[in-house]
């Protein structure tokens, strides 16, 4: 059988094959669907230091060839998800890797819930989402250098523990935040979330969502994923993930040659939650059809064409 | 409740009971076996093509049979309905289900069911089983007008009564809305599944006449398992709340209506 | 029947739907496909100074609900142009608006074009495409707010006619851009062009595109051109033409309720020559049965919920 | 030649000819009435729904008759193309053609046809027609193994000639390559379809002979009518050239071959 572990962060994931932030609750609501312990491992919803309350619905809906969402990071906030999330994930997953996707405000938000949730058990570490606005300025951690530097590198200094960013595709140097996350002393990254759009519904001349404006994930947003996958990964020497539009194993090699050395798979679990599984037995095929023993022999082993032609 | 499965069923009939609407047969032992009326499922065409709907879309159980039978009421809507609605025998939908609460029925109280056009769905599930344990139930069904009435001898066939039939325009059945000149003599427990504004009138029958009313609710869904809130709706204490999970029924007084 | 005609930049449009750069040729290669002279009018293939080659092949594959495209911009040059191509133009289109797609990598570049076809007959104004890499930062117009004042402010200087931007959607302030162009002197925005994107050939290990990566366009990206169009059109008073992903008058409506004033149609042509007629005739039915006079009313005509939550 | 032609063709028939491979018979008389051997239709699915093929694909035409009937040769390569092998009698496609550049045949040469897999679908054509006009053909056509190897009795009927077969692995016919152990004593004019490599052995070939050859070739293609420049072949001066309007077939004289 091929190889499909890699050794990352300290640890060893036995398959590429994670379930991305938003698209798997706290993991409990998919086990008995998903065979969790056979994966990669999960990243849980956004925790944010306070609850939050979510947006009014709609909250998604279909776009071609993919979907949008506005929950508004509902979540029940550290306190709960501490008390009534984290033990479940801590007794039930134990060959599957858990991060724990983490929102805030301002610093001082992500820090507390990182200082709130290091010492405890379950997860092996954390994944900053840095999409959500900045109160104090308005705009994005993830779209501010300056502020996403002042915080990777506050966070880096309150855990030990593996520090994945998850990177904005909205912007047009995605190079340059991957390695200012790298500086800051971030573990690796994850590229990418969701681009922003909006769905109008013609008859009645109003947004489809009800918070206007949402996040495009699935299938539709591959080509961009795989781009600044590509891009963050030739800018960084941390480990990348690969994310975007995920739903076959071919689509997974090409984040992996592109670079990522996992990936997550979101939207497409809500099509058919056998996907994880499935995505991993297509590359293990793969791996053995093309006579690769380890996974890690094809992380960033596209070839280029030797002389490379102008952009645009 | 059991955990839900997934699976592919085959298509066994799709025949055309009023306009736009079809009634779906599938082969689906697993969530036949384990469905509860009231309950739903999640319908699409998996990962390989990405054309409408590439989400599933939620569908309630209209009927279900012992050799592992399920009945779907789909109306078509928009892109993801319209190619839901051109299956053919032998093709293949993914199916995940049996999803949500079910109805729970008092066996103390007759049951009124009021369903406004595809709401009449759940209701042929829960008249033929609640029929079958012996209860006796009404249901009252409502649509614009006539062509968009489903085959009533079908209706008869799954849910074991004759509906009582209202049209907007009166070109079938009564003029009027589902809750004009409703008997209820013998205060029964009420059931609801239909458009909104439907729902919010069926909420302030209920209330002034002081009957026990759960609603079914329509909420846009991602997964239909919980793990995605997309699918709220407002809790009476003013949360949003998971209609996949928690509901689609709800008691009304779980719920805040907007008037 | 109802009007779809539009007044702007001084003349009249007959009809919202214009044919967008580089999926339209220089307008003849349609000439017995698509009834030209009955719809709003085309953009040409960009022009820039000198003729360019273009990129090697693989130049355009599919992705999912899109495609991607890498042709490099490949061009007969400002003279050939205006010999061979821009006669056919002047001679055949006259109820439709022809404008002119502007490419170069300095100032200088485009501003030699432009000076070159100012004095020509045939069209009627200039779109400036802003996502060429500039040669001498290597980053694009389209991403360098100083860059593109100055060159917008440049070419204002030597130009009269109708000068339209088009925007870049790969920023994460899209209306700071849009902004930027209208205080420069521009007289209207092109919302929006294609997003970076790359296919990777898993059998091979190398990418699809003979150029590494490309654009992608087509429906996958309807719901960000709205969005993006949505938030230019609500940062200026400029008209704001709106493409991305337009396959149906429905879609063509979103863009045209989030505040374009037109749109264009691009990967759709490919699919369809007959989509810019079938669009056109759809959104008159729209109009009719919706008993609106005329489709200016409709521009930007979207209800919005009272109090808007918080994004992310 | 005519302007190309959009319509929507009625499939006719579909039927399995080869692994993986399908005759697919379209009634689209515009197409069927203007066409010319070598030329290819754009063949799609429309805007209705954006499953692969999104983008229309090329298909060299393989046949047409004076009904307004056009058949193709159409293998299964990937998820386009195994939906485009799926379509059933009754089905639509939309069709744009015919397009570019046929085949122009001397009359007083023997004409050569070298087919490498479904390179042998233009060359049903112009078999066809040439002999119709009294011209000599033959074909060489070439497979992997002989699973691949395409209906000979369907080939004969609308060629009307029998290919000499040759497979890679000698399955079926001589074992070898199109090229292999050829009888060129007429001094033929060549004709080639097929795949990269062998195309390129081909003009070593005719070179070697000092024989004219034309070649038909495959490019990814966007629009198929020469506006989006996505189809490009580097032409012997050098330069990027459509190979959709300038092509598909060129005379080998006109192209750069990289070796
Ligand atoms: C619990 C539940 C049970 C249902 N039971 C039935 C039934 O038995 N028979 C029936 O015909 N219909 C039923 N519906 C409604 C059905 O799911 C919608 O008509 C369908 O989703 C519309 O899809 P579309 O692609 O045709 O519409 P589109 O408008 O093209 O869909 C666009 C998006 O809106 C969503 N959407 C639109 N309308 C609805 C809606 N009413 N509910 C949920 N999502 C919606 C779709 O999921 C999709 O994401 C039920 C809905 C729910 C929530
Ligand atoms: C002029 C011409 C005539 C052709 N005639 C025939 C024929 O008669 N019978 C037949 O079976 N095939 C023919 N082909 C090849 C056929 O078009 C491809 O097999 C088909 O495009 C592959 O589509 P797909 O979606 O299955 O492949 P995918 O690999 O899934 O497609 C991905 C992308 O690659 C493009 N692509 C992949 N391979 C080719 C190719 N060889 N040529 C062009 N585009 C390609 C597709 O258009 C698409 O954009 C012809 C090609 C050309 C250019
Ligand atoms: C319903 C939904 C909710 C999401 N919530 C989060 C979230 O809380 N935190 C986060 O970092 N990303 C979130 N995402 C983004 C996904 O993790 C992922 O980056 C994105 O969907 C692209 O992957 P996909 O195309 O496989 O879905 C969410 C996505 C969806 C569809
Ligand atoms: C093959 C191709 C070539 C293009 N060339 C140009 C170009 O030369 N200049 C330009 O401004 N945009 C160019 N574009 C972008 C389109 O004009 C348009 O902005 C984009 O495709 C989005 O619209 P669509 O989704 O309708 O295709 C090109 C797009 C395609 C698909
Ligand atoms: S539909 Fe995903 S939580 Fe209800
Ligand atoms: S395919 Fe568009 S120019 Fe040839």
């Amino acid at each position: 059988m091929a190889d499909l572990s890699q050794r990352l962060f300290g640890v060893d994931f036995q398959s590429p094959v994670l379930l991305a932030s938003g698209t798997c609750g706290y993991g409990e609501e998919y086990a008995d669907l998903i065979p969790l312990e056979r994966i990669g491992g999960l990243v849980t919803k956004a925790v944010s230091l306070e609850p939050r309350p979510g947006n009014p619905p709609h909250r998604v809906a279909e776009t071609p060839g993919g979907m949008i969402n506005a929950i508004g990071l509902q979540n029940v906030g550290l306190d709960r998800f501490r008390s009534e999330k984290l033990p479940w994930l801590s007794e039930n997953l134990h060959d599957a890797r858990v991060l724990i996707n983490v929102v805030g405000h301002s610093v001082d938000d992500f820090g507390a819930v990182v200082s709130g949730l290091d010492g405890e058990e379950g997860f092996l570490g954390f994944e900053i989402n840095v999409s959500c606005p900045n109160v104090a300025d308005g705009t994005m951690f993830g779209t501010d250098k300056r502020a996403l530097s002042d915080l990777v590198t506050r966070l880096r200094s309150l855990t030990e523990r593996p520090l994945v960013v998850k990177l904005t595709p909205n912007v047009p140097d995605i190079d340059a935040y991957a390695r200012i996350c790298e500086e800051a002393g971030a573990d690796g990254l994850s590229a990418i979330n969701t681009f922003p759009g909006m769905l109008i519904d013609v008859e009645r001349r109003r947004p489809v969502l009800g918070n206007v404006s949402g996040g495009v994930s699935g299938p539709a947003i591959l080509p961009m994923g795989v781009f600044l996958t590509w891009r963050a990964a030739a800018a960084v020497s941390i480990p990348v993930i690969g994310i975007g539009g995920i739903r076959s194993g071919d689509d997974a090699l090409q984040y992996i040659l592109a670079g990522a050395s996992l990936v997550q798979i979101g939207t497409a679990l809500f099509v058919d939650p056998a996907a994880p599984v499935q995505v991993q037995e297509d590359i293990e095929g793969y791996l053995r059809r093309h006579g690769v023993e380890r996974l890690s022999d094809l992380v960033g082993a596209l070839s280029l064409p030797e002389n490379l032609p102008e952009r645009g | 409740m059991r955990a839900p499965a997934r699976s592919w069923a085959r298509v066994l009939g799709n025949r055309v009971v009023a306009r736009d609407t079809r009634w779906i047969e599938l082969e689906c032992p697993d969530v036949a076996a384990a469905a509860s009326p009231g309950q739903f499922v999640m319908m699409g065409t998996g990962l390989s093509d990405v054309a409408a709907p590439f989400l599933p879309r939620p569908f309630s159980i209209g009927a279900r049979d012992g050799d592992g039978r399920l009945g779907f009421l789909v109306r078509e809507f928009g892109a993801g309905t319209r190619r839901l609605t051109r299956v053919e025998p032998g093709d293949e939908l993914l199916i995940l289900g049996p999803l949500g609460r079910p109805f729970h029925l008092s066996p103390d109280r007759a049951v009124l069911c009021l369903a406004g056009g595809v709401g009449l769905a759940p209701f042929l599930f829960v008249s033929a089983e609640a029929r079958h344990e012996g209860c006796e139930v009404r249901i009252v069904y409502g649509e614009r007008s006539g062509d968009r009435v489903f085959d009533l001898g079908l209706v008869r066939e799954i849910a074991g009564v004759d509906p009582e039939l209202r049209t907007d325009d009166g070109s079938l059945g009564a003029r009027g809305l589902v809750i004009d000149d409703l008997d209820l003599g013998d205060r029964p427990q009420l059931l609801a599944c239909g458009p909104d504004p439907m729902l919010r009138a069926c909420v302030r029958l209920a209330t002034e006449h002081d009957l026990p009313l759960q609603v079914s609710v329509e909420e846009h869904m991602g997964c239909g398992v919980g793990t995605c809130q997309g699918c709220v709706v407002l809790s009476a204490t003013g949360e949003w709340i998971k209609s996949c999970t928690e509901g689609p029924v709800f008691d009304a007084t779980e719920l805040t209506w907007q008037t």
